[in-house]
């Protein structure tokens, strides 16, 4: 499946290494902040699926879109944000993304076309196509990747919005995290047809289930959406088959989670595939190093900023509720 | 160019408003079922299409929430959607979008997105379309931070609120009424806009103020016609922005005549209505020589038959008899 | 396609005939009184999709639900309610089966299993999958079939819902009337799959797609169906192709039709077909001719019976308000 | 056996209540996410799936709307549903089904069909989970003719109303709080039922009447005592269901103490305080001896932080002030 061309670019297998590094480190440091105390309301670890926001959005351009979900770290990590707003956000402090109004689940950062990761499962699909049709009637050369989840698939807003791309033929590429669990509920539950592509193909969209830990089968698949897309065959849909590596969110054990399947996961971990990639492409342990080295230190110098960040003013809220009347 | 109103209907002056709109600015455009080639269902966007080509003026699959959410999504873009609804009944099927995501979206990003997005609906009872196309459902989007809630009355009102809807930068839900659609009125030839949250008196009166909207302003001006008969000198105030409301202009209209009756076509429990009333009791307490009056919708779903169907939303008389309870309690 | 024993059962085919033309009569009548002012609010003939209705309730069994659309009168017919009640509902009537209150978008008839018009595209399919649900609780044998339509297809319910029933394995069938318009929207520009029965597949759904105006067609691919469902293989997703001899609604002229497609149904019409199929299984003109006499003296006595019917009674509509408060 | 009250948590409660009502009446089935094997988030479902068994207590897919919808389906031919959302803001995804079919089926097939379905869905702010997940969102069900409107304070109300709700044979939005599933309180041993449109006087009190439901009851409680210490004594009526709602105790306390204050989590503009004010007003106006004070939510989507989380919301020091207003204006 991994093309020849993206298995030798060292530069950018490096680049995809230090993205997945720098979403595993994030989380891991922000589940510590969250049992500190730091951390409230809900928190949804990425851990695990990152080689589908790396791979995606190493692919996009600066131009395109993204929507993103209520587990939406590593897609706005992804798409390059910057961390110490994203934690200073996490923390509720002014000088986060959302200045303290939104947290985990509502982090966006419109600069980097991330429309915002969403507290409502399956309700940034619609918005992504909407985005799509925007740039569609502005005759703009931009694509829409929406990610979503084997959970979303299962809603109204999937059928629906997919159905809307493929209508009106939008650059529009939906991206499913198939990571075979809703909280605790496991998608042989929901569904009889596992191979959730196969509902794409059932409404004339080209559609393809992938290997979502494997990052560059990610990069090239996306790839080839997005020409896809330039050429007015949009929308496509991608179903990117993972698993987490723990709980639904940081208070959840995820006890439930087989034993065999979490270990087979757990072995074919995103951050081991792309480092191994890396090392295939000829890359030292020490360039490694090197790397992981500097994902470290960023991530500390991130919380240290979120941590001397103000909380946003009380009277300045206030003032905002009373214009907004 | 002479500023000679001329007398359109209800729906033409809507059809105006979308088409200077779409002319100054075309990142404006809409979206709904039906409303190309066919011109919607009540006509509004007619010859929309052949002005502005299949890109701005688009038919929708029946998929009310997801194209919705589409308009929503395209207005945190750049672009600045119309979306049409065609019963706000089906609005039940949208409020995720509306009321989740467009409501929210600017607040939840800390400024970061606007989101100028019309949603044009209508709502009412008329002709026995029954219960699920006779709903007048405004209060659901007024308690909803976040949304505008726009209810014209009148041609002249519809053109102004509309277009000024469309240059707003946060969400409005701009409803209409089945039954006003081909009601005429005069309207300005000149470019003008309506600012929101201006009410407007649409009859000056010194004995009772009467605050409605939508249609029940025209069948309150009736009654007040008749009741003018009888020496009874209505004050009608059309807010015609809920969201935002004109307060002062109520509370200015109350302090002069002590005396209000509310009318609304919706519900009585948790309509508008109360809440209006809840703030004119809190804000002029002291100049209250009555209770306020409501008239309302019966706490009911709307039946089919005609009979029936009447006795659910305040007519002329139930108004007339209002008046009279707040003049003479 | 149609199955030799459902071909030679005259009995079967007379009543499947006498169905459709009741339908095509009551239709036909109604919009004269519609035309007449006696009946209000929207009307939605059914005229050319008889075979669907007539197939789908004769292969049900007397415990089966069925629910219904805004273009029910044919489905209500089907199922076997009494036309008298059913034209003095659409008069709004005292006498009709709803008391006035419900009118052609909510006629039910609850006896019979009818859950009920629905004025809200697409809301009666979730509805069907709890009947099913209920039923497969108690562990009854009974169906649900539920009626809808391409313009549904496109809207979340359709997804969600069979999705529920395939999960869950509910006896549960889905009939999708394909007239390849929603009010003047045609179907192509809907969706980019036209074969609508291909969603289903999607979803590991049995589903096939056939001719909706031949009605043994569809009542030996609707007896299948039974029979899948009583066998624990449910749900199945029939698409019938069919299309509208007129405009979406009585006072809709339907100019957007295309001719030769209206001119090839009108002439591959339902009835005709249906009553080829009755003279092949050997009945006579002369019985063809005593059962429609008998259709149009049960709808002129229905009428009558209708319009001899009193209003309801607005002080007792007023204390069952009062009683609701 | 005797009906010594236990000490149990709201959560424990209405468990009780569904494992009661699933014994007595198998008909009675639970579904919603993740409420069987995990029994439910805030585990109110806990042990029905081992009771039970999984055709009575079902997991659903993330389909709100469908699984609401058949909810209402199965409830229309002979079941008792109660149906999981896990947050009231999801509702916005259910509310064709519920408004436009549950609330309407009975009605518009003239009395053909009935649905006992329930939907048990929380609501109300939270340790910081943000716009999208603390909504307060009652007034938009008040406002839907043909459902009733639930919204237990304490364990004892809990219990004894989702039991009725179980037996009602009309529509019942149940309404939890997800700050006080873990609050005690005493509950009899024995079997009891609260009917609907009963409210129930918290705290005795003779100079002013607070009405509250929900989380606001134990904040107004603690106010309550505070106000006491100095001399103010208040009268807390929670109407424990908005729909039907206890008119009648309302008012028998407002003519009493002839001073009012209402205290809701949800935002002010178009809330069910505000139509309780308006009832007051019209039936006992001449007893008002000041402005009703509403106390509410502000007018704003729910931010993250939780310093200005709180700031939206009333709290113990806002409902005193509100109550020295009423009393000494
Ligand atoms: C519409 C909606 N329903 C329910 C929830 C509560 N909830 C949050 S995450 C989640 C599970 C989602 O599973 P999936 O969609 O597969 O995404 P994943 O968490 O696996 O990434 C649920 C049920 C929600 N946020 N939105
Ligand atoms: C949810 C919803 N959206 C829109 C409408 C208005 N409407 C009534 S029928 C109809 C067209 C439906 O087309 P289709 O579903 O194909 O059914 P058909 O009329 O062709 O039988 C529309 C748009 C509605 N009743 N419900
Ligand atoms: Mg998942
Ligand atoms: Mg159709």
């Amino acid at each position: 499946m991994a093309s020849p061309v993206t298995t030798q670019d060292k530069t950018l297998l490096a680049s995809l290494y230090e993205t997945i590094y720098t979403i595993r480190v994030f989380e891991s440091e922000g589940i510590k902040l969250y049992r500190k105390g730091l951390i409230r309301g809900y928190f949804h670890p990425y851990t695990g699926e990152e080689a589908i926001a790396v791979g995606v959005c190493a692919a996009l351009r600066e131009q395109d879109y993204i929507t993103s979900t209520h587990r939406g770290h590593g897609h706005c990590i992804a798409r390059g944000a910057d961390i110490r707003k994203m934690t200073a956000e996490l923390l509720g402090r002014a000088t986060g993304y959302c200045r303290g109004r939104g947290g985990s689940m509502h982090i966006a950062d419109m600069s980097a076309g991330n429309l915002g990761a969403n507290g409502v499962v399956g309700a940034g699909t619609p918005l992504g196509v909407g985005a799509a049709l925007g740039t569609s009637i502005r005759g703009e050369d931009r694509v829409t990747a929406c990610f979503t989840s084997d959970g979303a698939v299962m809603n109204g807003t999937f059928g629906e919005a997919l159905n809307l791309a493929a209508a009106w033929s939008l650059p529009f590429v939906l991206v499913v995290e198939n990571n075979q669990y809703a909280v605790s509920t496991p998608v042989e539950q929901t569904t009889r047809e596992l191979d959730l592509y196969k509902r794409g193909q059932g409404m004339g969209v080209h559609s393809v289930g992938i290997d979502g830990n494997d990052v560059v089968t990610v990069y090239d698949t996306m790839q080839d959406a997005i020409g896809r897309c330039q050429a007015g065959e949009g929308p496509v849909m991608i179903e990117c088959r993972t698993f987490r590596h723990g709980g639904h969110h940081v208070n959840d054990p995820g006890l439930y989670l087989p034993q065999d399947k979490l270990q087979h996961y757990l072995e074919h971990d995103p951050l081991t595939v792309a480092r191994q990639y890396l090392m295939d492409a000829g890359a030292t342990e020490a360039e490694v190093a090197d790397i992981d080295a500097r994902v470290e230190a960023s991530n500390e110098d991130a919380i240290a900023f979120a941590i001397d960040s103000p909380e946003p003013d009380l009277a300045e809220f206030l003032e905002e509720v009373e214009a907004n009347e | 160019m002479s500023n000679e109103p001329r007398t359109l209907m209800y729906r033409e002056a809507l059809n105006e408003a979308l088409m200077e709109e779409m002319r100054r600015d075309d990142t404006v455009f809409v979206m709904g079922e039906g409303i190309a080639e066919r011109g919607g269902s009540y006509k509004v966007t007619a010859g929309l299409l052949a002005e502005f080509g299949e890109k701005r003026v688009i038919d929708t699959p029946l998929a009310e929430a997801s194209f919705t959410g589409a308009g929503i999504g395209a207005a945190l873009t750049g672009m600045r959607p119309v979306v049409e609804l065609l019963f706000i009944d089906f609005a039940l099927l949208t409020l995720d979008q509306v009321i989740n995501q467009a409501a929210k979206l600017k607040f939840m990003t800390g400024g970061q997105g606007n989101v100028p997005f019309v949603m044009r609906t209508q709502g009412g009872t008329g002709n026995g379309v029954a219960a699920q196309h006779s709903q007048s459902l405004e209060a659901i989007f007024y308690h909803a931070p976040g949304l505008n809630v726009v209810m014209p009355s009148c041609p002249h009102d519809a053109k102004g609120l509309l277009k000024t809807a469309v240059r707003h930068n946060d969400p409005v839900i701009f409803i209409e009424h089945k039954l006003l659609y081909m009601n005429e009125g005069p309207v300005p030839t000149d470019d003008y806009l309506i600012p929101f949250g201006q009410g407007d008196i649409k009859r000056r009166g010194s004995d009772v103020t009467l605050i409605a909207w939508s249609n029940m302003i025209p069948r309150s001006l009736t009654a007040a016609d008749k009741l003018a008969a009888e020496g009874i000198n209505v004050e009608v105030v059309d807010p015609r922005t809920l969201v935002p409301l004109d307060k002062e202009l109520i509370l200015d209209s109350v302090r002069r005549t002590e005396h209000v009756v509310i009318v609304q076509e919706a519900v009585r429990r948790g309509g508008v209505a109360s809440d209006i009333a809840s703030i004119i009791q809190a804000e002029a307490f002291d100049y209250l020589d009555a209770p306020i009056e409501i008239v309302a919708g019966l706490n009911t779903q709307i039946p089919f038959n005609l009979t029936l169907e009447a006795a659910c939303v305040p007519q002329e008389d139930d108004i007339i008899a209002a008046v009279k309870r707040a003049v003479y309690a």
